[in-house]
């Protein structure tokens, strides 16, 4: 594997950072931490076996969802209901509360933990109402500057027939186009699946972390397998070949930083799963403060229109 | 929970293909060459649309002689260094070999009665007019220079979706599209999008949905996942119309359907009404 | 009947303009002789048969309806359609079209002539999703800075059991909301039925206007005379008591001008209402221009916080 | 063609008042006023909530001895010189004598747990809780007076809708208090509504509907048309919750429904979250 543009930025920025870092404070330095920290993940390549190892953490029945994080990590928690047209999608949290001493809005999709709960979650896929409940909500937060988190945690977009027509492909571009406008601070970090269109429809932030053992892919491993070998049950093969697992995507510049879990998996601790995942957000939010709206937003998009490789 | 949201199209062919390429699919009426050319791969007996490959779409909409492509040369790379059944290269230079094409879109400034726009069309015959790096930044440059030459921008798409072959990489051409189309929209200019069969997937959930005005050919299917996955996940059976665009008419999802040989006139109008510079 | 505070403020604002008039050109004039026509009509009160005459014009089933006026005044007319998320309103037009020489948007409540186009328009009163189509057009119209005419002509929204469940009531709040924002020129004309909440939903703009025989109010004489009177029978007793006729909005400063009707009313000859419509529009259009977006926002606003009367 | 669509009321009484008072009309059980008063005005037996009026409704809100009335001299004159089957004039006054309040709304300064906030509390007890210019006006300066101190503004609606009796001056509140919200968007402070029982007509059709959070009380009545309008036009039969706040928590429509003994806490909340000032 070659040194990979993305890391070959990263060295540079480091490079920077380092010759300003007398000037600097513990802001600083802890950029700087974070960068080598990047850099050095980057070396470590995941084998096959210990991708799919993640692949089946990321899925894990036991794995914390978005509202077990909201419950440890946000104050004040306040959850907004409905789309304003149609109905309220149980896939989709949306809503303000306290974090790190100041309002902020969460939205992320929501898988059931019982059985009950999952029909109600339906898996954590949203309908075209869960993006728009979703977009109400961040331009709500918008209006009165208050940061916006998102936790990715879907197998995509629900692929039902209503959902069809009342427009889900239309709803998950228009919720990234929201996002584009936003002039708030915004971070998410996608803690389970993050598959595909449904998960990109909240996912285009500022900055975009990925825990440790969560996977971000273009399609499922499952999917892939069917298409090119007609086997779902090649899976694990399909996985191999697109890599979904963090450190891939980092490599990438998919994504901007690793958010470690407690070993083993977040499912083992869920409590110290969500410490480390305020950490994250808190010093990325950090990171965003004090940039002007227009200034968030233009390197926002800078930021995305930057990903691919051609020639 | 196998499901595939992003339909992703691996074969070169919009579905099992007919038992001749110049069959009518729907009423069987059969064509020479010239003949379809001639009537914009319309049959002219049922209406049926046939596929229309991105040059000759250029060159039906297009005052003659205006066409200037850009980005011409822009091809994929092999992120992943990604072999299925072929290594990921093999089958974009066959798809080369195959088109002419260097990838699934063409990118250029155009005039349409005198009027100046951008176009961006895509080809569904490389690899399924699927999305990968290559469309992304073609789409996105198109967005650009419009804002820079102060013309709108029309885009006429067919895609099964995102490019599997790149990974997430070609995840992410939706949100850089979606960047894209907000900076365009900032630079004042329209966006014009015709979805003609088959626009789904991931270039459905971008760019295609977020003009300022939505067309669709007769028929054509516009939905974010396949019909397959919907059937096989849902196990309802599906409306006869599901995804096509007479049912988004219907759902309020789309402005207007336009028949391939009203499309011309249709564009030039919406052109005067943008304010496109002559 | 005293002398109105809006024929006050028109006396006022005709003598400054009288001062002024050395310097100006024919804009100015015209703008002088629209005041006079203004303050000679407000002296007009009409009698009850007058006012019920006018009901019945309003409503006649021949009047020109939207679509009629878009055909003899708009040029290039391109219609759009659906809400995006739901349906398409066949009771609520909305487009884009050439006038006097530049593009607008058109926006308006359709009534249907014959059976079964009554049918697909309802009558002319929208669900929700017809304000949202309204909301979404207005929108595109304001990034694009094209003007918007509205034509309002409607009993009211439609009272359905969908249409309640869709967010009728917030449908038409968030549509005035979306007009409040508007950065455009807006001109909004009464040319038949403006019933209730139903037609201001899409009426709150820069200048409103009036045709002659058209009527605007907070409900239906006959919903008024059932519950006044629990008889419907007695609405044009109602209609006197409330005066919904053109020159009483006028002198209530609900309207700005009244745009002329052939003798005898619209439906004698469309070519003839419409030429009479467009130089109205054409005209308040005018007096618009050049206004910057903030300062027309501001001014509307102000306009719509004036109304009203108390001590 | 007779239809009504803002929903007036012209009668003092929310229906067909109950045999008494304070018997429960869900569960039949009977209250004393002080037991009633106590409870807020729901039934500790099956959780109704009968009608509250505005001044308990802010006592039971606003910190104790932190409301400050604002704009309490309001009276509406009779533009229309209105006589159904008595002047406009008598009612008015009447309405006054009965509620000892000016108008159907009161509005003022208050904090709650110690956060400043501006209240707008409707009265259906006047004249149906309808809107005419005086709470347009009312509402209109309580958006200004929070966009001056810099503070949320929370709105308790219960309304039949627009006053008939001011004409259509009384349709012109609608604008009136949507362009109000508006200015008080722009100036960065929030807008929290509460919906009582009944939200109707004009007011839900306006500013109700605006706020950053919408909330409801349990089973209120929420419907922009009656359902007797309703009934009567469709010929439909009308679902049980027709209109009420849970059919709208179901549609997508509110945010939540907070019980009465629950309001304050949550209030205090969203002050907290809207930070408003200590
Ligand atoms: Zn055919
Ligand atoms: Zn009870």
């Amino acid at each position: 594997m070659p040194q990979s543009e993305h890391e070959l930025r990263l060295r540079e920025r480091l490079g920077r950072l380092k010759n300003l870092s007398l000037l600097g404070g513990a802001k600083l330095s802890g950029e700087l931490e974070r960068l080598q920290r990047q850099i050095d993940r980057i070396g470590e390549e995941a084998t096959d076996e210990e991708i799919w190892r993640k692949v089946e953490l990321a899925r894990h029945p036991e794995r914390p969802y978005t509202l077990d994080y909201i419950a440890r990590l946000v104050e004040d928690w306040f959850e907004l209901h409905g789309d304003r047209a149609l109905g309220d999608d149980g896939a989709m949290i949306a809503g303000l509360g306290k974090f790190a001493g100041r309002t902020i809005a969460v939205v992320g999709q929501q898988k059931g933990r019982d059985i009950h709960e999952r029909q109600k979650r339906r898996f954590g896929m949203p309908n075209p109402e869960g993006y728009r409940k979703a977009m109400h909500v961040m331009e709500l937060a918008d209006r009165h500057g208050f940061p916006i988190v998102t936790l990715v945690d879907t197998p995509g977009a629900y692929p039902g027939v209503v959902a069809e027509q009342h427009g889900q492909g239309a709803a998950i571009a228009a919720s990234q186009a929201t996002m584009a406008r936003l002039t708030v601070p915004t971070v998410a970090c996608v803690i389970g699946e993050g598959g595909s269109g449904g998960a990109i429809a909240i996912a285009l932030a500022d900055r975009v972390l990925m825990q440790e053992n969560a996977i971000y892919s273009v399609i499922s491993p499952e999917g892939c397998a069917s298409i090119l070998w007609r086997d779902a049950g090649q899976a694990k093969k399909a996985a191999a070949a697109f890599r979904p697992d963090a450190i891939h995507c980092l490599e990438l510049g998919v994504i901007d930083d690793v958010v470690p879990e407690p070993k083993g998996g977040a499912q083992i601790d869920h409590d110290m799963a969500a410490r480390l995942l305020g950490e994250a957000l808190r010093d990325t939010l950090g990171e965003l403060d004090g940039i002007p709206g227009d200034e968030l937003r233009r390197r926002r998009r800078a930021r995305f229109r930057r990903l691919g490789v051609y020639a | 929970m196998a499901k595939i949201d992003v339909s992703v199209e691996t074969g070169d062919q919009p579905a099992p293909p007919p038992s001749h390429p110049n069959t009518c699919p729907s009423c069987h009426s059969h064509y020479r060459d010239d003949e379809l050319e001639r009537e914009l791969w319309v049959c002219t007996q049922c209406g049926h649309h046939f596929p229309m490959r991105a040059r000759p779409r250029i060159a039906s909409l297009a005052d003659p002689g205006s066409f200037v492509e850009e980005a011409a040369d822009l091809h994929s790379e092999d992120p992943l260094h990604f072999f299925d059944l072929r290594p990921y290269t093999e089958r974009l230079a066959e798809a080369e070999m195959k088109t002419g094409l260097a990838d699934a879109m063409v990118i250029g400034r155009a005039a349409i009665d005198g009027r100046n726009t951008m176009l961006a069309v895509m080809d569904f015959a490389f690899m399924g007019g699927s999305m990968g790096s290559v469309v992304g930044e073609k789409f996105s440059r198109a967005c650009d220079l419009a804002a820079e030459t102060g013309t709108p921008l029309i885009s006429v798409t067919s895609s099964g979706g995102a490019r599997m072959q790149e990974g997430i990489l070609a995840l992410m051409q939706l949100p850089k599209t979606v960047a894209a189309v907000e900076d365009l929209r900032d630079s004042g200019q329209a966006l014009v999008s015709v979805m003609a069969h088959p626009t789904t997937g991931g270039v459905l959930a971008s760019f295609a949905t977020l003009g300022d005005v939505l067309l669709a050919e007769p028929n054509a299917l516009m939905s974010f996942a396949g019909p397959r996955v919907v059937q096989e996940i849902t196990r309802e059976k599906l409306p006869d119309d599901f995804g096509r665009a007479e049912q988004n008419v219907r759902y309020g999802q789309i402005d207007a359907i336009v028949p391939r040989p009203q499309l011309r006139s249709t564009l030039s109008r919406l052109l005067r009404l943008f304010d496109a510079p002559e």
